[in-house]
């Protein structure tokens, strides 16, 4: 690992970090602009927007229905890079989209003209759901050049081989899915979170959990586990789709979350520095 | 095997675009598929192959249709996959994936389903392998293909209705997908076409090949020769690839995948709607459901809705060796629309006495185009038109499916519509 | 032919009871069986066996029934007729007689239908031909089989609804004599089971009696040696004459007609109905359709209105040599009721993945009531019960058809009943 | 031949004899011995009497719908034999039944109960409709104990041997079917009928022709055509089944009938007596 990137950065400084996850154009991109605004002030560390794809296979319901939203919206690509251009943030921001969506932009199936657009606009990262390592080294590449992070999933079932090769890859984060299945808030921290968390620990990179995260005592938990982080979407989707006035609920939840994560982490010694 | 291309796609198709916590699950069917399926280890092969014969009904015939002949002015033989148990060649598949998981030691099955025919043919195969069995199926989907929700419950299969999006067959394999990525310790994904992530499309394709495998011997044995071309239907394609596969070294013989062409092959880019299915003959590369191949999708790359009468074949992408295929320049992708694929339903239905799948009816509405008689030049020598001298005189159609699933649909569509072929279909009493 | 009868009759039954109109149309038959298919004139059997394997999709499979097998503690074997072309056995008698028609002369073809199995078989078989076909059926049977009379159509036949009586199998086939003894010098009548003025009986067994000749060869190449027992399910009787042809001269094989139990064996004197239809069982003799043969008859000899959920088992006749095998005690009539029927239905759908005709599930009904749990002695010695005993400890069972036809009938009967083997048919938004 | 039964001399001295079909029990037994009164005093040489059967499978539509009712208002072939009892009309009385009814009469299948029973009513013959010539000997021979004629059908397809077989064991008439098909009232007279009396000229017993004959222009061109006698059935049941006072009605239909008949007659010479 040469220089820490702005998303390491972001964690190691920030840390116990908080990454929030909301979908572009949700319900539209004018209000994307103001929860990103919100959860910024509420202390989310890094945060990743979902750009739109009609087949999100890795989602559960509830950001299945915020990407319809989205959809329906009318956000495409280039909406979606014209709000981030616009946007100004404490926090780096992350693109979190669908391998497709990503090879399509421009005028032939590629990945630069992508990755180059992302890189204008000042987003610090990519996170792809349905790109493991394998398929991987084009957008590695592309990445590399224009100074952006790729940032892989560990899941509850990568191990041995498999695991070696993802984390010789990573760069930002390990994004480490707290349990198997599709996103989604849920009540409790899985066991494969502790599992997980243990055979990286070996792996000198920050690891943030995301995949059911939803309230301040996950995030300790998960923090006291040894992630460096936690991941937050569907909770967010959440209030966005039922609050009146979500920003405001952004924040607040937002805080929480910090808070959370803080408590886990004093019982747990600061993480070495490289 | 003779792929010519690397472990994991055809050129550049194909490929493992799936979420991480399914690679390992990919890692190990690959590895039971070389073993089980490549190496016949423990004898798999052989009782797949004689699960397929006993059960399955194979081998099916090849039979020479003598008015088709007599039509289309060149040998016609139609291989009878309609007579395999369930009612078309989907079992193939289905049996050859739910015995893989056995010998696997998984302990549950889960596929999606459109029409229902993929998910018919895994309910039976799972009963008969006495393995649970869960289908999904987009709700609308449900709803206009009831006999077949029937079936699989009467099989002992969990359906379960998909509600989002439009409620058809993408949305049923992204719900089978998140089911999977769940699950995926202890239960199989049988894929219903050779779509989908390595291994998926050269193993659907090996248990397909028996189409195109036995075929091939019968014409010789039967004609004396190689046919001159192989038609089959392609949907997601694994018909299309079974019937294929075993022609694909035999570069004089012709292969042609019909596609649906649905009511025109213009794309309403305003409504992200292609309005029919024809994606080899009109998409672009791109990546869905873990493969990279040619799709309907938009410029920016949302996927399109499709559209076809014909239920099994509504589908945006396609199997990534056709991609690849159609690329070299080894398979001619062409096109026929619903009205043209009613008219050879009818056709054949009358001519021979065989009530073809709407799918498979798209394969024998090509060689109408073709070879028909509106095809040729009028005047009295029959001069041959380009198609038709292009299929040759010795033509294989794969009949993948038997048609009584379709038989509402047909009526519906043939009421709206002036067909050459179609009987006036009285309405008696109700 | 080893018949034991003489030339027109098996014992007391049979013969040639019609018009005077139709003798000659008989007697020009009869010299047409002998000359075409009992010396295969011309070559017509093989042209027969020919059409039957490529159209037809012979030889049909003969698998053991691993569930079965173990749940009923002997083995066995399924006969899988279900995998005709078609959906089952009809076709090896309809594509005979139709192409004997051909081989006569003939121009046009009728029939009579009672659930469509039979008429869709000839229509199927008369497209295949090239022969005009028209088909008499019930009105009360149009309407409650749509998708057969729908598949009659497709294929190119007239269906003629017959509005007399209660507008079933027996006022269709009164309808189809009728038309016959108008156009008896150019048409052939196919007829739909072993029944009828001679030679019908002889001439259905035979081309059915593939069935028998199939299935006797395979065993003996499967488990090595002749059944125990053969069983099928006896409406008219054609699956089961052609299931036991090829086993009679083997004595030491038992040979079970089930017929249809209906909801009971007892008579309805006052109305004139038979909530059944065990003509084998329950029958006296008389005169029915051109034959004399067992009869569900009143004292004063009107033909009983027959009941069966299966339709294709709803008719108060049966074959004359049926009723003589088992006046002689060679076959054994046995019945299972609606309700062991349908249970059956379910059962094999569920442990074996293939769903029978609700006709074929009769004969299955009886292997459960016979060898099933219940008939077996709780006590954990399993001591068999007598019937079961009978059955022995190799059982073929003919499974003269598939069941997608009867889905809408078994979903409506089995939502009144509480059967063990049903799965519970959830109902999806309509 | 020996001596000529009841219906042979009810024919042979009536010449040209009218044969009236009516079905017994349509609507009621009652009703049906006034018609056959009626049909008597108009002219009717000889009365065919329907005991209905409930598979009719050579009736027309006419036909099988007055069996239809006669079954549904309760006739029995006992009720049947009643009525016969008590009929007192001048020309000779046939059942036309079919074969099933006649079998099941009495406690066995056997033919024996119904052919005494028959004769013992005073019926003088039987026409069976599905009894051909090859089956027919048991019925042969009980008619024979007792009396009774058993007529046979000549059919259009009628021919050689075939022809000769039931021509020998023909008693009363030859029943000529003037053409293919079922019964039923027509508006013409067919080429078959000419051909039939051709083919059965050189036999010595009297030719009825029927199937389809309704007026008496037809009966005047089958005896024309060098029939002893015409029957006519479906146009009588017409009069039953659609006109109030169906008896004046059949009177009349009878008077009509066998004055066509006799008009036909003056053109032939009178059949040589054996
Ligand atoms: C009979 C039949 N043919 C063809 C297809 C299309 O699938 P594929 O292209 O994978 O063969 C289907 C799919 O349901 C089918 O049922
Ligand atoms: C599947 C099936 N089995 C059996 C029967 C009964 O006929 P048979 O007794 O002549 O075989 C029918 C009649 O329609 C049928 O469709």
């Amino acid at each position: 690992m040469t220089t820490d990137s702005d998303i390491e950065r972001a964690i190691r400084e920030n840390h116990p970090a908080l990454i929030a996850y909301i979908t572009a154009g949700d319900p539209t991109l004018e209000e994307t602009a103001e929860y990103v605004e919100a959860l910024d002030r509420g202390g989310a560390d890094l945060i990743e927007l979902g750009l739109p794809f009609s087949e999100p296979i890795a989602e559960g319901p509830t950001i299945q229905a915020a990407i319809n939203r989205s959809l329906e919206a009318g956000t495409t690509p280039d909406s979606f890079f014209e709000l981030v251009d616009d946007l100004d943030v404490e926090a780096p921001l992350l693109v979190m989209t669908y391998y497709n969506m990503i090879l399509q932009y421009g005028s032939e199936p590629a990945v630069e003209p992508f990755v180059e657009r992302a890189a204008d606009a000042g987003l610090a990262g990519i996170i792809v759901p349905d790109l493991p390592a394998e398929e991987s080294e084009p957008l590695r590449e592309a990445c590399e050049d224009h100074g952006l992070d790729l940032v892989f999933i560990v899941a509850p079932t990568t191990d041995g081989e498999r695991l070696e090769t993802i984390m010789s890859q990573v760069s930002g984060f390990a994004y480490v899915q707290a349990r198997l299945g599709t996103t989604g808030a849920r009540a409790d921290v899985s066991g494969a979170t502790h599992d997980s968390l243990t055979r990286l620990s070996e792996y000198d990179v920050p690891k943030a959990v995301g995949f059911g995260v939803s309230e301040g005592d996950h995030a300790a938990e998960i923090v006291e586990a040894g992630a460096d982080g936690v991941i937050v979407g569907s909770a967010l989707v959440d209030l966005i789709a039922e609050k009146e006035g979500p920003a405001t609920a952004l924040e607040a939840k937002a805080e929480e979350l910090k808070a959370g994560a803080r408590r886990g982490a004093e019982d747990v010694p600061e993480p070495e520095q490289p | 095997m003779s792929d010519s291309d690397n472990k994991t796609s055809f050129g550049a198709y194909g490929g493992q675009y799936v979420p991480e916590a399914l690679m390992p699950a990919l890692e190990e069917l690959e590895d039971a598929y070389e073993r089980y399926v490549l190496e016949n280890e423990d004898g798999f092969m052989d009782d797949f192959r004689a699960r397929m014969r006993e059960f399955g009904g194979r081998p099916t015939p090849l039979q020479r249709a003598d008015r088709l002949s007599e039509r289309y002015d060149c040998e016609v033989y139609l291989k009878r996959e309609d007579l395999v148990h369930g009612g078309a060649h989907k079992l193939n598949n289905a049996l050859g994936q739910v015995l893989l998981a056995k010998y696997m030691g998984k302990e549950r099955i889960i596929a999606e389903t459109g029409a229902g025919q993929h998910g018919t043919a895994t309910a039976m195969a799972a009963a008969h392998l006495e393995m649970p069995c869960e289908i999904y199926m987009g709700r609308t989907d449900v709803n206009r293909q009831r006999p077949n929700v029937y079936r699989m419950r009467m099989n002992g299969a969990a359906v379960n209705p998909v509600d989002t999006g439009r409620g058809t067959l993408k949305e049923a394999i992204n719900a089978t997908l998140r089911d999977w990525s769940k699950s995926v310790e202890t239960t199989h994904y049988v894929i219903g076409s050779v779509v989908g992530p390595h291994p998926f499309p050269k193993m659907v394709r090996d248990f397909q090949s028996v189409i195109g495998t036995e075929a091939r011997e019968q014409i010789r044995e039967q004609a004396g020769r190689l046919p001159d071309s192989v038609l089959a239907c392609a949907g997601g394609g694994s018909n299309t690839m079974g019937a294929f596969h075993a022609f694909v070294g035999d570069e004089d013989v012709g292969l042609y995948a019909v596609e649906a062409g649905g009511s025109t092959l213009e794309i309403d880019e305003e409504r992200g709607v292609a309005p029919n299915s024809a994606t080899l003959s009109t998409g672009t590369d791109g990546v869905l459901h873990g493969a990279m191949t040619k799709l309907l999708q938009s410029g920016d790359g949302q996927i399109m809705e499709s559209h076809s009468v014909s239920a099994g074949l509504d589908y945006a992408g396609v199997g990534p060796e056709l991609s690849y295929l159609v690329d070299i320049g080894r398979v001619t992708p062409v096109s026929v629309d619903d009205e043209a694929a009613l008219d050879a339903f009818h056709r054949l239905s009358r001519l021979e006495g065989i009530i073809p799948a709407l799918e498979s009816s798209h394969a024998l509405g090509y060689l109408e185009r073709a070879a028909g008689p509106a095809a040729d030049d009028a005047s009295g020598q029959r001069p041959r038109a380009e198609e038709h001298e292009n299929l040759g005189d010795l033509v294989v159609v794969n009949v993948s499916g038997r048609g009584d699933k379709d038989l509402e649909t047909v009526l519906e569509e043939t009421e709206k519509r002036d067909l050459e072929a179609a009987p006036d279909v009285e309405v008696f009493d109700r």
